[in-house]
């Protein structure tokens, strides 16, 4: 057996009085804790914590590592997600002492390396976004998202307007395009996309006004569409006195082949985690790097990465900032690992790399349409999305082709959006995929679709060779339990006699 | 052009499939006045060129391990055991993506909900999200979500708050109906009970608390959330949480809603980020609560499962009505917190709270006897104090660095009534030689 | 699927011109390859080398990883292996670049670091074995086994005794003994063991003789039992003018208990990698640091570490030495691992440690002994011996019930010695296993006790759940195949009508 | 007292199934004269205090880092990709024990299997054992391979071979009946063949010659390996095997063992070790092999499959009958190797060969032109040679390291006849600045 079935949590292996890691804690002091803080500031209720050796804790989490699916192990064609190679020197450079062990408040020229990093990093994302100024603040594209809309609004603001609180989205937008705006209690408009799923100009000349505020676009956008009009629609924008906001989640697509600054977008954010070849972590950290249009400026975020002479340093001038999106700077060690990347890869290499992520999605696209639908069948920029709409009357999902990828080794497509798709499966290879892994997934596709007409229950109750089948998740969110205590306390009301959860 | 697999053949090939004579065709869709980009990037380098360059860098900063710092505010240099690297480097964690596929995703979601455990264990609340972007936004969060619960528009936060979370809390503000009114600290550090008693109105949705507060003070707060409750108002606390392991928790004052900056549990300082906001809350709050839940269930043959739940908050599923925008987290940083947690166990965890209990307190008392320098205060602190220069920061500290120690934060750049003041930080890294080198290098001031 | 089942090596992956980590070879020099090597010294038969990206690299080696047991992810009681946990602690220390990047000729004062921790870890082993100085290069156990031998040999050439040519060796004794006699050119003896499985006084008395050099013992022997004549032992041996060389793979067992000084021996050799917790490595390296009485001091290898003031030095006097054992001072890597243990458990960990695998071991042999039959029955040091002879009639060896642990997640004990218990399982569970792991593998070992009489078929042909069943060995060595040429060379032969091997 | 994971409770509940009362009763056997052991080894420290204390020794290390070094002699800075440390990290590499169960250890087998074939590219040879200790190790083990294969006492040993490898050699062959015997070198670094021509005899059984040599010297081995066959004895060359990406093969030499040093490919220099002795061979003395070698088979249900092979040249099969003693050898270090090889691949390792070739050369021009130094040949070399100074080495060896570079290795400790020699080594990790600085610095002696 290689991969353990034991799923205890860590509170359940251990053994009271265990020890993992111990500290030499007889104090420098002659006092104890009791003398320092007095009884009412001391915590009462005991910390239940586990109590294991440190080969326990290290098996316990290594075989939970075991247990996931990862780009390192498995072919990941996650759409919109961008799950790329991370490149180990980025992984090597983040974890170099010189970086992790510099404290943020050591001031500017004890850390003239860190700020080499992100003052050319900055100038880089200049170079490929074609925008005049970044705040490396965000820490992931919601994050910028948000920042975005505070820079829409000190900028409306600014000008003595007041009445835009309407952001348009298209219906393709990806869900944090709509949540950042209303976090910021901006009022959401959807507009739907037309046939060939790019934004409607009627639709969209009919819902610009004096009252909007911005519209936030993807482009290419979610179903991997370059659109076409994006020149006029900009215009038609700006024309309103609205601004542009462009969510950089897909810019793998475009670098060195375009720029949403010659687009005509006035705020950009970029997801390092993404077209930067950052890990993803399980789910971050990432980082989400905000650049303005030059007349922005002023609003932007500080502190700012500056270099004077061969000096760098940190810009505070307040200006008409918005003021400060996070504690300290950035992410720093995702930061690094995307200068790490660029410094990589060079600037012939980033574009060599749009250009096979393209090319990659298109070959998968054309393979592909030959079983599956292809939602919108023109050539797609970076990913594209398949509809299984036609598998309903059997009640196949789209969902379900995922989980039966998962019995081959090949992660699920994005299968949440873009909502404008039915049972939609939208497939990112990315351009670090192997001509022969996009052939191989071909052939399990090939295979997964006759199976839906001779076996439709072999994929409705996939996965089958994984360490647990589908669990459930109405039970999940009905009765959640959601920590060590909260399943002790289920515990308890089962041995009182209440109905059972996990 | 490092990591790009297809070979020219490839592309041949490739193109032969599309039926296309250049990649050109591919894009054509992309309006030919955008085309033409020239990329302003110098040239790839080798990883053999790369490694070099950066070990470069790299000897262009300070770092803890070549001088004697106590600094601290918000970013600490804790003890980290090797396990810690060493497990969350594992590849199967930091190249996977958001657990969305529970059955390909075990290993995250079960590390997730241990994370979440630690973090109601630590905050005493019942509920914990499975991170945040750092302790700054986490904060301005906790406050949108008292404001939409109470629905009120006023958060009161304490002039004690670290001054960045304030400036973020601010930031988030900023443009909607919502403010943030400040409440004033004591000469001594502490909180100003009577500020707050007259702040404290129909409008407020939550008074922010920090403790340790900046200025190292844990806070007594007696009363404190029974006076909110009763005025229809949460309680919102900021806490270092390693603190929390002898500290009275959060769930012990009766706040409803924790907190903070989970750098301290396992994760490097890196200039600042990538970090670790934990969010705690009642479990009457769990439906407005932002970000990712693992939650655990059945699979179909009952067998244990883990799963992300509650996603009807999120934007993924509920868009402009979801309780918060982020998607992205800092899971690796919460998988680190989980390791470190697991690794010191109930012991370790409060052995190493206790010696930051104990570094601080002896360090105080030995800066008191020198001549020059005072300590504001003898409350109570957990691993940092403010000490008061007769002469210029700047001269203590240029000297001080002179002799390879970094004595502490300038509190005058934050707090214009502080000149001269400095927040000096001694946790369970420093040795008794560490605390006597700086008490002589500051009596050599 | 979470292991992959693709077993193609890394040559039958990649594709022509695909590159993984590329260099800039642009010469400094004016000239290119051709001008510097005349042709007749360059290579003409070109490299087969793999042409993979490094995201392919990285999968290919993670995947296979995932294929391996190890005590990081199961319980491994391999007897005389001493699977203990390897402190990770261990690992960042030597992979600290301040000594990665030392070179050994750097002389001494560059490397004071170094050479203080082979200084201390020499007056470590003195205090542990009792013996009176070491060598740090030798580079495992059979390594220092040979340096015994060739210390056994000056020393008798030293007085004048040419005659010596006789090794004795416990037919119990580990492989490595008689075959580094061996390999020395010294006749091998084999002394039979008593019925308790011990040396048997007069066997020994038998074949001692003034023909004897040495005799060669590991105490606690490898049935895990301590030979309680020790001191009978040795000063016969000793009385005979023979010297007594002590097998310290067993050492786990006496830290603190016992030296093997004090017994008698004059040479010493200790499995860093077993008592000392460094890793196995999937095989190596290790380090096998040799010890000697006074005595024979002058014979040990050069160079020695030693310290002199606040300073340390290589003593490089030849004096008397046999020479060198291999270049440069030993495998400083290993030895700082080493090191770093022997600091963080100190004196009373080491003794704990010691006790604790004997209470381990001497657990398991009790609950086993109810399912099992114990070789010989009698407290255990820190392993012991089962035999299953009993299943011999099903036809079920001693291996059959090692392939079957696998399928339940725990590693196979030894199984192919010692020899002198007919179808041994050597178990050895060592000091950092917890109570609940000898609990689950008693459970399993009733298990596997049940099916012995229920299901025999189940035993034979197990493992069920790995990634293969049992190879064929005997095809493996009938036409061994040992290297991608010697595949394309079997494929071509195939192909031409020879019949087929894998 | 880390890594014990018995409790009191623990030992109390073993101590009761076990029927005893005290530890003491399990260990009777140990006769009591020998107990009472007092250790005389400090109390353990916190991995805190560990970690401290390993940073404070590591800065009394002077680093490649830290320094120019021109160091080599058997040991390289080579410049090593950052995927190989994280790969051979893997838990279930580094902790896994020997596979001698195949169906628990594909990936270590799989992966020696692969290291065995880029040993057999490299020396143009049939087959590769799966490790030997180090270089010196694996050349003493070659010879005496030709010295049972051939059934004859002599082994000729060019005096251009790693003075530690001609160490180790007669350590293993003192006390036996065989013996080595020097071939001389000439003036210019090469081999003296007329000199091997009057050694070469009826009881020779092989000849042993590195390339490139101690020297740096590429040998010109032309007809080499017919002589010796037709003297019915076998030729064991010694190579860098990085070198051998571009350098004629030991199989094309018509060699019949290769062995040598493989720490350059990916191992860092760790002070001397642990490295890697590669071990190849031509087929014929297969059974004769030392050490481990991985098989491909197939398993029971036709799958392809891997395992240990030809087990029965080994000590645990065969004790004193064995080829050899070796049990543990360095199989870590043999997959570093293999990483090294495959991420770099077939144009990475011939790219790295060739900067080598280049560099070595390049600096060889520059140092002939400073004055009082002059280069011995200008034979072709791979990336080292040899400078002679007309000052004392001492004093150019101290003045150099005052300006933080490591010059070389002092051949006069190990050939009385080249005093005030020294080895330079330039490999690919050295640019075109780190040249021009050497050169500055040596011209300022
Ligand atoms: C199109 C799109 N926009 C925005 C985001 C949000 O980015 P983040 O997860 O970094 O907050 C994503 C992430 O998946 C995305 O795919
Ligand atoms: C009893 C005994 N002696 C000697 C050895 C040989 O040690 P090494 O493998 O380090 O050469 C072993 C290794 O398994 C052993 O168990």
């Amino acid at each position: 057996m290689l991969i353990s079935d034991d799923s205890r949590l860590s509170f359940e292996k251990g053994s009271p009085g265990r020890r993992g890691i111990r500290l030499n804690a007889a104090p420098l002091g002659a006092k104890g804790l009791r003398d320092r803080l007095p009884a009412h500031l001391l915590r009462k209720r005991p910390l239940v914590l586990p109590e294991m050796s440190e080969l326990e804790v290290v098996r316990h989490f290594v075989n939970l590592s075991r247990k996931n699916f990862s780009i390192d192990t498995h072919f990941y064609p996650l759409g919109s997600c961008t799950m790329k190679y991370n490149p180990k020197v980025n992984e090597w450079a983040a974890a170099h002492p010189a970086f992790t062990q510099v404290h943020p408040f050591e001031g500017d020229d004890a850390a003239q390396g860190i700020l080499q990093v992100y003052y050319e990093t900055e100038q880089y994302l200049k170079a490929v976004s074609g925008m005049d100024r970044f705040t490396l603040q965000p820490s992931a594209g919601a994050h910028g998202e948000l920042t975005g809309m505070m820079l829409v609004h000190a900028w409306h603001e600014s000008r003595g307007d007041s009445r835009r609180r309407k952001i348009l989205v298209p219906d393709s937008s990806h869900g944090t395009n709509p949540a950042s705006a209303a976090l910021f209690n901006y009022h959401v408009v959807e507009l739907k996309s037309n046939a060939r799923g790019r934004v409607d100009l009627d639709e969209l000349r009919a819902h610009l006004d004096d009252e909007t505020a911005c519209l936030m676009l993807t482009n290419p956008n979610t179903l991997g569409l370059f659109e076409e009009d994006i020149l006029e629609i900009t215009k038609l924008v700006h024309e309103k006195g609205a601004l542009l906001y462009y969510d950089g989640a897909n810019l793998n697509a475009l670098l060195g082949l375009a720029r949403p600054g010659d687009m005509g977008f006035d705020i950009v954010h970029i997801n390092l985690h993404k077209t930067f070849s950052t890990p993803h972590g399980g789910g971050g950290p990432g980082s989400g790097p905000v650049g303005v249009k030059k007349f922005l400026e002023p609003f932007l975020p500080r502190p700012l990465a500056a270099k004077t002479g061969d000096r760098y340093h940190w810009v505070t001038d307040p200006g008409q900032s918005i003021g400060r999106l996070r504690a300290f700077y950035g992410n720093s060690g995702i930061i690094l690992r995307a200068w790490v990347y660029i410094r990589m890869m060079g600037g012939p290499g980033l574009l060599r790399a749009s250009q096979d992520a393209v090319l990659n999605a298109n070959y998968l696209r054309a393979k592909l349409k030959n079983i599956f639908q292809v939602a919108i069948d023109e050539p797609c920029m970076h990913e594209f999305v398949l509809t299984i709409r036609g598998a309903k009357k059997q009640g196949i999902h789209a969902g379900d082709i995922g989980k039966r990828l998962l019995d081959f080794g090949i992660h699920a497509p994005t299968v949440h959006f873009p909502l404008v798709v039915e049972e939609a499966l939208m497939i990112e290879p990315t351009e670090t995929e192997a001509k022969e892994v996009l052939d191989h997934f071909v052939k399990v596709m090939g295979q997964i679709g006759e199976e839906m007409i001779r076996d439709p229950d072999l994929i409705l109750q996939a996965p089958h060779h994984l360490p647990i089948h589908r669990p459930d998740e109405v039970l999940a969110a009905r009765k959640p339990v959601l920590s060590y205590r909260d399943l002790l306390r289920e515990k308890m009301l089962a041995a009182e006699g209440a109905p059972v959860s996990p | 052009m490092s990591y790009l697999p297809l070979t020219e053949n490839d592309r041949r090939d490739m193109f032969e499939t599309l039926g296309i004579s250049s990649f050109e065709e591919l894009v054509r869709s992309i309006p030919a006045s955008l085309r033409g980009v020239k990329l302003d990037i110098p040239e790839g380098l080798s990883e053999l060129e790369l490694q070099a360059l950066l070990e470069r860098l790299g000897r262009k900063n300070l770092t803890t391990r070549d001088c004697l710092s106590f600094l601290g505010g918000g970013s600490y240099d804790h003890f980290i055991p090797a396990a810690v690297s060493q497990i969350i480097s594992r590849n199967e964690f930091y190249t996977a993506y958001t657990p969305y596929q529970p059955e390909a995703s075990q290993g995250t979601l079960q590390a997730i909900f241990e994370y979440q455990s630690f973090m109601t264990e630590l905050t005493g609340l019942d509920v914990s999200n499975a991170s945040h972007y750092d302790g700054a936004t986490s904060l301005a969060e906790a406050a949108l979500l008292a404001l939409r619960q109470t629905d009120r528009a006023t958060v009161l936060v304490a002039r004690s708050v670290h001054p960045h979370y304030r400036e973020v809390l601010n930031t988030y503000l900023k443009g909607t109906p919502f403010r943030a009114v400040e409440v004033a600290t004591l000469a001594d550090g502490r909180l100003d009970r009577a500020d707050f008693e007259s702040k404290l109105g129909p409008q407020t949705a939550c008074a922010v608390v920090q403790s340790p507060n900046f200025f190292g003070v844990i806070e007594d707060l007696d009363g404190m959330s029974d006076r909110l409750h009763a005025a229809g108002s949460l309680l919102v606390m900021v806490c270092h949480p390693l603190a929390l392991a002898v500290m009275k928790s959060p769930g012990e004052w009766g706040a409803d809603l924790a907190v903070g900056e989970g750098q301290p549990l396992g994760i490097p300082m890196n200039y600042g980020g990538p970090y670790l906001g934990y969010f705690s809350a009642a479990r009457s709050l769990i439906r407005r609560m932002p970000g990712r839940l693992a939650g655990m269930t059945l699979d179909s043959e009952g067998r244990r499962a883990f799963c992300l739940t509650l996603q009807a908050r999120e934007q993924h599923i509920r868009r402009e009505r979801a309780a918060s925008n982020i998607c992205t987290n800092q899971a690796l940083c919460a998988l680190a917190a989980c390791v470190y947690m697991t690794l010191l166990g109930k012991e370790g965890v409060r052995e190493a709270a206790e010696m930051n209990v104990d570094r601080a307190h002896t360090l105080r008392e030995k800066i008191a006897g020198v001549k020059g320098f005072s300590v504001g205060t003898n409350l109570p602190v957990f691993n940092e104090f403010v000490v008061r220069s007769s002469k210029p920061f700047a001269e203590v500290d240029k000297k001080l660095r002179a002799a390879n120690i970094l004595p502490g934060i300038d509190l005058g750049a934050f707090y214009p009534e502080l000149r001269d003041h400095f927040l000096v930080c001694a946790t369970e890294t420093k040795t008794a030689q560490d605390l006597d080198r700086f008490v002589e290098a500051l009596k050599q001031c």
